[in-house]
């Protein structure tokens, strides 16, 4: 199993029947291809819709229904669409139960940074910021390092997305949960060992007695 | 009191260094006929206020890639090079606002609201400059109305009186920006006669809309 | 013809052709049967109507169809239905062109008080207060004085609507207009003279050297 | 993944004391079945949040005659004596809220918003108590969200998932409560299969749907 798929089938464990999700693009996406049986959800695109879902097959494309980066999706009967206000008032007002995004760096304070790099990279916030001020349950989804950097920090220079605390992080190496006493080490990845883990984190991570290796579904 | 135009002369009504709200997600639910129009007719300076740029070839993206853009206030330009360049570069100023602020913003100012307080961005660079508010604990930001003096909406179908129905996720900021500007223009796939939209379909009232024009060459 | 009819015709002459007009319950609502021909506007009915008409014949009223007074009305052919933040949006924003509504004092700041006499009567404001902040011209329609009362006086002393100034007063009596320089008597009702007006405002009013008799359709 | 309860059971889960939003106007898209069972229940010491509480014997003000309410938040009581009389006697509190500034309190409670800047009721008695803030030399009252323990919903036509449609005047504060309460209970006129109802027509996604209740016996 290549990493992405790792963290994304890692992921979908941690969603549950009913719940309203909200994918980035990127990894995150691929986690509503990895759901447990039985485990119904209902997956949001802040472009305007509620129960979107694969385009069921080639030629089924609809050039007015379109996911956030504008790639086509197909939508499941019980959908519903709105407009931008409505889409935002279902992630800022607490009705969106789980949001899964990329990170570029997440720091000892549980905080993400993921919609610039100065000078360099300008893409816009986007929806990331109502995102992850306003959902129940804010997930990051990335690989532990880039290029041999690490990506959790003990402290974020790059620009916040939000101060809130996100909830977790599942990256290839480790399932961490940010916490009030810090970053708590829960899971490592099939194969790899706590000593793996901290060698490729930048931040101090809490070890607990006992760190199960990640079931992925 | 049919409201349908001939696109050259509606689009004729927007001078250089006008405020536009255009419509539309990544192109979709974007005006095309507005846009070629916009850009035959060679308007320049405009301020865009929109979700986002699109791609360099696509949608709002032509306006910027032509130059016609001074001004870009979007949430998102990040699949449009170009746009990241010319803002580097200094030649298109760029305000980058969140996505569902922009949506509050853009409704306040439709909406006779002076603006709204919401907890997005808060302790982030886009608090610069921005008062901030606590009520009960929680500390928001104050986001301030936007209006412009043209809407440039995509529609689903259209009646004669302006009667607006959008489809799926080409929805997205149409509604709201046709509240929210002195002129609103429509470029709509299907005109169909008063009556054939039941009141409850209706997504934007006939009274929001100043002129029509056909998605395709029929209607002129 | 009654008061309250020269009231309704007169003020039916304000409407412009394509014009978004909410009528308040009462007096105002009778302005709606008495529009000029050809003129054709739009009624908003503030619980969520654009397009309001009366029902079209006996037998014919949905339940689901009402005035802000919970009576059933008829919709014309392109009507359109929406909620109350809607419905408010476009009175607030900007979008109705004129209301027309029923007062209890106007004062010479062309200051309008609707909605509570205290300690009598508490209706509450409903959408008054919105409707007087937001249409683009409001418009009083009264009679102009209450058993004998002036109802247009000096100052209000009964709570305001708004600190707005209503662009028409039309009553029984007269046409009046709130300006920066004061209350200006624009028209006189048939058979009414300036003196007779004049008796039976609570206020200073600016009389023209000519003050034509009211048109009323 | 029905969400079609018993009547009994769903209003049996609303305490005495509890915070409610009641949508409807003048009794049009007021829920009659909810009403009727809370009066059943005996429900006592309710806040309720509605536009108007009806006439004495009509939707809400049936709540208001059994003196089952302690206070109510309403834009208009004009035409319910019985409201009137108790809060003149200072049996039952009553705050007026102008009608748009209620929409957008419930509205904000409902999308995470602290609060929005409306010009209505400023210098009138509405202003008491309220922070003025002044932007671009407009004066603005900053009002703040409301939310509630429950929505009380009357749909036109739900599905079993809970996917609402309202039909004309009847929607009125019904979209906008069913986004402000912890738990939604809709009564529908009529309940059909999930499909049934097209995404563009969905006013209110079942998402923010908790419990379903038909508006006739035959769905329990």
């Amino acid at each position: 199993m290549d990493e992405k798929t790792l963290i994304a089938r890692r992921v979908a464990l941690e969603l549950r029947a009913g719940n309203l999700v909200n994918l980035g693009i990127g990894l995150p996406t691929m986690v509503a291809a990895h759901l447990p049986a039985g485990v119904d959800v209902f997956f949001q695109s802040e472009n305007g819709i509620v129960g979107m879902a694969p385009v069921p097959e080639p030629g089924a494309e609809n050039e007015d229904l379109s996911d956030a980066g504008g790639s086509p999706i197909g939508a499941v009967p019980g959908a519903a669409s709105f407009d931008s206000a409505m889409s935002f008032g279902l992630i800022r007002g607490g009705h969106l139960d789980v949001t899964v995004l990329g990170g570029l760096q997440v720091d000892e304070e549980g905080r993400l940074a993921n919609w610039m790099v100065p000078g360099k990279m300008v893409p816009g916030m986007g929806g990331a910021m109502d995102l992850v001020s306003g959902a129940k349950r804010v997930i990051v989804a990335m690989q532990h390092s880039a290029k041999g950097t690490p990506k959790i920090v003990k402290r974020c220079e790059l620009p916040l997305t939000s101060v809130r605390r996100v909830d977790l992080i599942v990256t290839d190496l480790a399932v961490i949960e940010p916490t009030d006493k810090g970053l708590v080490l829960r899971e490592t990845a099939p194969g790899v060992t706590v000593a793996d883990v901290l060698a490729q984190t930048g931040a101090e991570l809490i070890v607990p007695a006992d760190v199960p290796v990640m079931p992925i579904g | 009191m049919s409201k349908v135009r001939k696109l050259e002369e509606t689009v004729a009504m927007i001078p250089d260094g006008a405020v536009l709200m255009i419509g539309g997600f990544m192109g979709v639910g974007t005006p095309p006929r507005l846009i070629e129009e916009l850009l035959r007719q060679g308007k320049r300076d405009l301020t865009v206020i929109a979700n986002d740029t699109a791609r360099p070839t696509v949608g709002i993206g032509r306006l910027v890639s032509a130059k016609a853009v001074r001004k870009v206030i979007a949430s998102h330009i990040g699949t449009n090079s170009e746009t990241q360049r010319q803002m580097i570069a200094g030649e298109t100023m760029v305000e980058l606002v969140p996505q569902g602020t922009l949506a509050e913003r853009v409704r306040a100012g439709g909406f006779g609201l002076g603006g709204v307080l919401t907890p997005t961005g808060v302790g982030t660079v886009v608090e610069d400059g921005k008062p901030r508010i606590e009520l009960d604990g929680t500390v928001y930001l104050l986001e301030k109305a936007l209006k412009a003096d043209f809407a440039l909406i995509a529609a689903k179908r259209a009646d004669y009186l302006g009667n607006l129905e959008y489809a799926l996720t080409a929805r997205n900021f149409n509604p709201l920006m046709a509240m929210a500007a002195g002129t609103v223009i429509v470029e709509a796939e299907d005109i169909v006669p008063v009556g054939v939209i039941p009141p409850d379909s209706v997504v934007t009232p006939n009274v929001l809309v100043d002129c029509l024009v056909a998605k395709e060459h029929r209607h002129g």
